[in-house]
């Protein structure tokens, strides 16, 4: 684990070539391109504090367009939050969003769950981003920053991630009763209309052979 | 002493005063709201998932369809975000009239809130002052760009047009009209006994807990707390800009009207400023035939009618089409606070926290 | 003749509504044939030419006191299952035997009136006022002063009552 | 014969007409002053200025469908309206539009009778009009109705009491509670009595306003809150009974306050001998006009002010009207006694 403030070249992320696990079509991107900080630049103050605070919480400092990148083992999530809400140069008081990216073919993990922060004090603004695997849970921030609560919600419903220590894990935009999740990248965007609404498990198989029919 | 059972009042999705298809489950001991589960998605059209599947600017128009009260500041926060990912440079003067249009855009989303607020604690002559004004801006937008409700009045780097010849001279016409309705409008409530009976000391919330919750806009600063993205990301011509940020005292569903009332104000003032001094100039900065951005990622706030608007879009810098498009909608965040506000409260001041809280479902939802 | 075809059938309206009352499974239903047998019983007040009795008679029963039980019947669920009828600590001698009693003593008054005729305590000739309302105030402040304190005293103490049992924290 | 049948019931269906139609023609007045307020113009395409909307108004309620909700009770949904709608009818049968009159070489008197405990006819049976609320809240089998009508019936029990507290103070200063002698003790005592009794006037009105459930304590119809309150399920006729009812209301606690406060078909200031001219106006326009008075402010209030909530309205109620009222009977009645 890197504790140099001026992060070198990281093992994660960008750095992975394109996983060689399932891929399905050409041209699907694997990633997200989270280019390294200019050497000349010099990192927000609250960064070493933060890696002296809790070691190994930061696997990849990213900086473009002005913002700050933190990429952060799902396994110390809460006590890196932690650390940002209440530490003197960091505050982040102020989780204003919690997303998430999906990259399918990607070996490390399917989904990027991405925290945007902001300090009401020091006005400031840091990203935070987990890699997570399909079936991997994901602390919840809830008890942090109960302004995750819906967030979180929304990312369990559009994505599927399975966040622990939710109070309330139910989906939120789409109906209790939904198959799937919509914002996958694998999911349609055309479903064949009533039978998706009437019958979704049906609607699946349904798609699924058609898969079959493709592959042979 | 008695074995009372609490009644479990479903509010909406179809109710006078949620304001759209919001729907409230109420759990009530009396008239007393004991719990309420707040129930979206009525309206969700998968805009995210849609803007995935077009290309750049194609998503303008479905960002019109969030806050649609408000479209051209969902427009301006959309173009920017894209502008900030292939670091294009926006001439002054479309910088100039985005601000305008941002501004004017904030009176009327105001003029609604203010008119179903009041129409929520039963005071209706305000509704119908408060649309008579928001007309006149309907209006200014339809000479701008022909649209009354859903503008798609931005392009990436700039404006799809110039201002027509002599609406400058218009707006500030406006501007002098709005002076008089506003205190209008406070004549009508400010002091009013009722007014003051129903409003102070409801859905109270401190800075620090509004934070928490993740409220922003006028909530927030009715709380105490100046966070004012204008003021501390300032992006348009906001930098250029002379205007204050309201911020309340008691974080109650008062100070969060008082907050707004003088929000019109200080957007007037804006609107005057950069109205007077419109600068001359192209409309559109240097932007390439092909709009695909590099790849990455970013996130770009704008302070929305509503509060923090923010869009977080990735671009694999491969396709015509983003590869994730997120925003941050402010009344959803906002909206989330109705559950915390509105414990303890009466049933006739959980309609008066909808109202207060300012929510536009097309946006909650998407 | 037209007084007494008037007061026959207005009689035969409050006994029947009476029985209505008592009999009707649904307690609202209960509660409103009551409403209407004090307005009958109104009516026969006018009859005997007590406008202002009636009109107390409707505002205080009819207009105050029966709201308040349909409030009550209408908030308590009364719906029982069928087998919560059969309740085991019904004492059904209990209540053919109170009913007896009743009717005993409602016969008592009855054959003790009609045997001792021409009792009519009507200090009508001592009071100085004409007019019903005026009598009845007179009644009220002179012969009837010590029972009108008590019942208001037991009204007060009903009142307290009820606050402190409504209250939750006092 | 004549005297005795034919001419009361030719009054009661002149009274019960004439009630009616103003009963519609409020609806109108209210929308067209309310739409004035409001910088609008309100209903204009039934004839000219909308003169004949209540006529149009009135044929649709009438062919509109009939709905009764499954679970509600039908018999009680049904007669809930007509509950609410008889009390406010009946009531005028008492006031007093007018003294007697000569017409037609007869001696008329304006008004359908007088019995000796008038103001006490009105108020008890305006109090059974509640039943029609509570009974349609109740027969909804609905929830909004159901909370509709819990708040009516504490509203008006509540206000009942202020309200009748204040005519306590009237009668000890008419020393009658025939609204015919009401009227007679203002003229023979040279006063309206909103001047004699000014904060039993005010009190009177403002309990008026709560016991029609107008604006601003229209709790029990709350649209914002309770989607139409009590009569949230019912539809064409039936609910237009309900809303002819709550207009019959107003125009009685109009008419009443007229009589009790306003010196009723008494010409303005009866004590100043020098405006007797005006004497050559009929008595009862005089009524009529003050009623309508009366009623404009009731639309004026609606289209001003904001909505009170339900335990402020109680608040109000209890803790300072009735206070006052008593407040004010006491001093009423040692000043009547002390002048005695």
């Amino acid at each position: 684990m890197a504790d140099a403030p001026p992060p070198s070249d990281k093992p994660t992320a960008s750095a992975a070539p394109a996983a060689p696990a399932h891929v399905p079509k050409a041209a699907v991107p694997t990633g997200p391109s989270d280019p390294p900080p200019p050497a000349d630049l010099a990192p927000p103050a609250f960064l070493a504090a933060l890696q002296a605070a809790v070691p190994g919480s930061v696997a990849h400092v990213s900086y473009w367009l002005g913002d700050w990148t933190l990429v952060v083992p799902a396994a110390l999530l809460l006590q890196t939050a932690q650390h940002l809400r209440d530490g003197a140069d960091a505050a982040f008081d102020f989780c204003s969003d919690v997303t998430a990216t999906d990259w399918p073919p990607r070996a490390e993990g399917r989904f990027d769950v991405i925290y945007c922060l902001y300090s009401t004090r020091l006005r400031h603004r840091v990203r935070l981003k987990v890699i997570l695997g399909e079936q991997q849970p994901l602390a919840s921030v809830t008890s942090i920053w109960p302004a995750a609560d819906w967030l979180e919600r929304e990312v369990y419903d559009m994505f599927g991630v399975g966040f622990t220590g939710h109070p309330d894990r139910r989906r939120i935009l789409m109906p209790e009763d939904w198959q799937g999740f919509p914002q996958r990248k694998d999911y349609p965007l055309e479903g064949p209309g009533e039978l998706l609404m009437e019958n979704p498990i049906d609607w699946l198989k349904l798609r699924q052979s058609r898969d079959q029919a493709d592959i042979e | 002493m008695f074995d009372t059972n609490e009644l479990v009042l479903n509010m909406g999705p179809q109710h006078p005063s949620t304001h759209g298809v919001l729907r409230v489950i109420l759990r009530l001991d009396g008239e007393k709201v004991v719990d309420a589960d707040v129930v979206i998605g009525y309206l969700h059209r998968g805009i995210e998932k849609l803007s995935e599947n077009r290309n750049w600017t194609q998503i303008i128009l479905l960002t019109d369809r969030m806050d649609y009260v408000a479209a051209a500041t969902n427009n301006v926060g959309y173009c920017e975000t894209v502008e900030k990912l292939m670091s294009i440079e926006v001439p002054r003067r479309a910088k100039y009239v985005r601000t305008i249009l941002c501004e004017l855009q904030r009176i009327a989303s105001h003029c609604l809130w203010v008119g179903t607020h009041a129409m929520d604690i039963g005071a209706m002559t305000v509704f119908l002052y408060a649309f008579r004004e928001r007309e006149l801006i309907l209006d200014l937008f339809e000479e701008f760009c022909g649209a009354r409700l859903t503008y798609n009045s931005m392009r990436i780097g700039g404006l799809p047009l110039d201002i027509p010849p002599g609406w400058d001279k218009k707006v500030l016409e406006f501007c002098a009209i709005m002076d008089a309705k506003i205190d209008e409008y406070e004549e009508l409530l400010t002091h009013n006994r009722i007014w003051l009976e129903r409003t102070k000391g409801i859905g109270v919330i401190s800075g620090p807990a509004a934070v928490a919750l993740g409220l922003s806009g006028p909530p927030l600063r009715g709380s105490g707390v100046p966070r004012d993205v204008r003021k501390d990301e300032p992006y348009a011509a906001y930098d250029e800009m002379q205007f204050d940020v309201p911020v309340g005292t008691a974080g109650d569903t008062y100070d969060r009207y008082l907050v707004r009332m003088e929000e019109f104000r200080q957007s007037l003032r804006i609107v005057r400023q950069a109205t007077e001094g419109l600068p001359e100039g192209p409309i559109v900065g240097k932007v390439p035939r092909l709009i695909k951005p590099p790849a990455g990622e970013t996130y770009h706030a704008i302070e929305s009618p509503k509060g923090e608007l923010g869009y977080f879009i990735v671009s694999d810098g491969k396709s015509t089409n983003p590869y994730r498009f997120r925003v941050r909608p402010p009344s959803f965040c906002n909206l989330q606070g109705l559950r915390t506000l509105c414990k303890g409260h009466l049933v006739a001041d959980v309609v008066a926290l909808i109202g207060s809280l300012d929510v536009v479902l097309g946006e909650v939802d998407r | 003749m037209a007084q007494a075809i008037a007061f026959y059938f207005i009689a035969a309206c409050i006994l029947g509504f009476a029985v209505l009352v008592v009999s009707t499974k649904d307690t609202v239903h209960s509660v409103l044939f009551l409403v209407l047998d004090f307005l009958f019983v109104a009516a026969l007040y006018v009859l005997l030419g007590a406008e202002f009795l009636a009109a107390i008679q409707i505002l205080v029963y009819a207009g105050g006191i029966v709201v308040l039980y349909l409030f009550v019947v209408m908030l308590v669920n009364l719906k029982r299952p069928p087998e919560a009828h059969s309740d085991p600590h019904r004492r059904t001698m209990l209540g053919f035997l109170l009913a007896g009693a009743v009717l005993v003593e409602v016969g008592a008054i009855a054959i003790y009136g009609f045997s001792q005729p021409a009792m009519v305590p009507v200090p009508g000739a001592a009071m100085p006022v004409t007019g019903n309302t005026a009598q009845i105030g007179w009644l009220l402040y002179t012969s009837y002063l010590i029972p009108f304190e008590i019942a208001s005293m037991l009204l007060l103490v009903a009142m307290i009552g009820a606050i402190v049992l409504a209250k939750r924290e006092l | 014969m004549i005297d005795t049948l034919v001419i009361p019931l030719l009054k009661i269906v002149i009274v019960l007409n004439a009630t009616l139609v103003a009963v519609t023609y409020m609806v109108l007045l209210e929308r067209k002053v309310i739409a004035w307020a409001q910088s609008r113009l309100g209903p204009m395409r039934v004839g000219p200025y909308g003169i004949l909307q209540p006529v149009a108004d009135a044929i649709k309620l009438m062919i509109k469908e009939d709905i009764t909700p499954v679970r509600a009770d039908k018999w009680v949904f049904t007669a809930a309206p007509i509950i609410s709608m008889v009390p406010a009818l009946i009531v005028y049968a008492v006031i007093p539009f007018g003294p007697e009159v000569r017409l037609f070489g007869r001696q008329v008197t304006l008004y359908i009778t007088d019995i000796n405990v008038g103001l006490l006819f009105i108020v008890s049976v305006a109090s059974v009009g509640v039943y029609g609320i509570i009974l349609a809240g109740y027969a909804s089998n609905s929830k909004y109705p159901l909370l509709a009508s819990l708040r009516a019936s504490a509203q008006l029990i509540s206000y009942e009491v202020a309200v009748t507290l204040t005519l306590v103070s009237v009668i000890m200063m008419a020393g009658s509670l025939s609204m015919v002698s009401i009227v007679r003790a203002q003229e023979s005592q040279r006063m309206w009595y909103a001047f004699a009794q000014p904060l039993a006037f005010a009190i009177f009105f403002i309990g008026g306003l709560a016991e029609t459930n107008r604006a601003p304590f229209d709790m029990p119809e709350a649209e914002q809150e309770l989607t139409g309150g009590f009569h949230t399920e019912y539809s064409g006729m039936r609910f237009a009974l309900f809303f002819l009812a709550e207009y019959a209301n107003m125009i009685v606690v109009s008419s009443v306050a007229t009589t009790l406060f306003l010196g009723g078909w008494l010409r303005p200031f009866p004590n100043v001998a020098f405006l007797s001219f005006l004497d050559f106006v009929p008595s009862w326009t005089w009524f009529l006009l003050k009623s309508f008075f009366f009623l404009y402010v009731f639309i004026w209030i609606r289209a001003t002010l904001p909505r009170y909530r339900y335990d402020q309205l109680m608040r109000l109620g209890w803790k300072v009207l009735i206070p006052l009222a008593i407040a004010n009977l006491v001093v009423t009645g040692i000043v009547k006694v002390m002048l005695l």
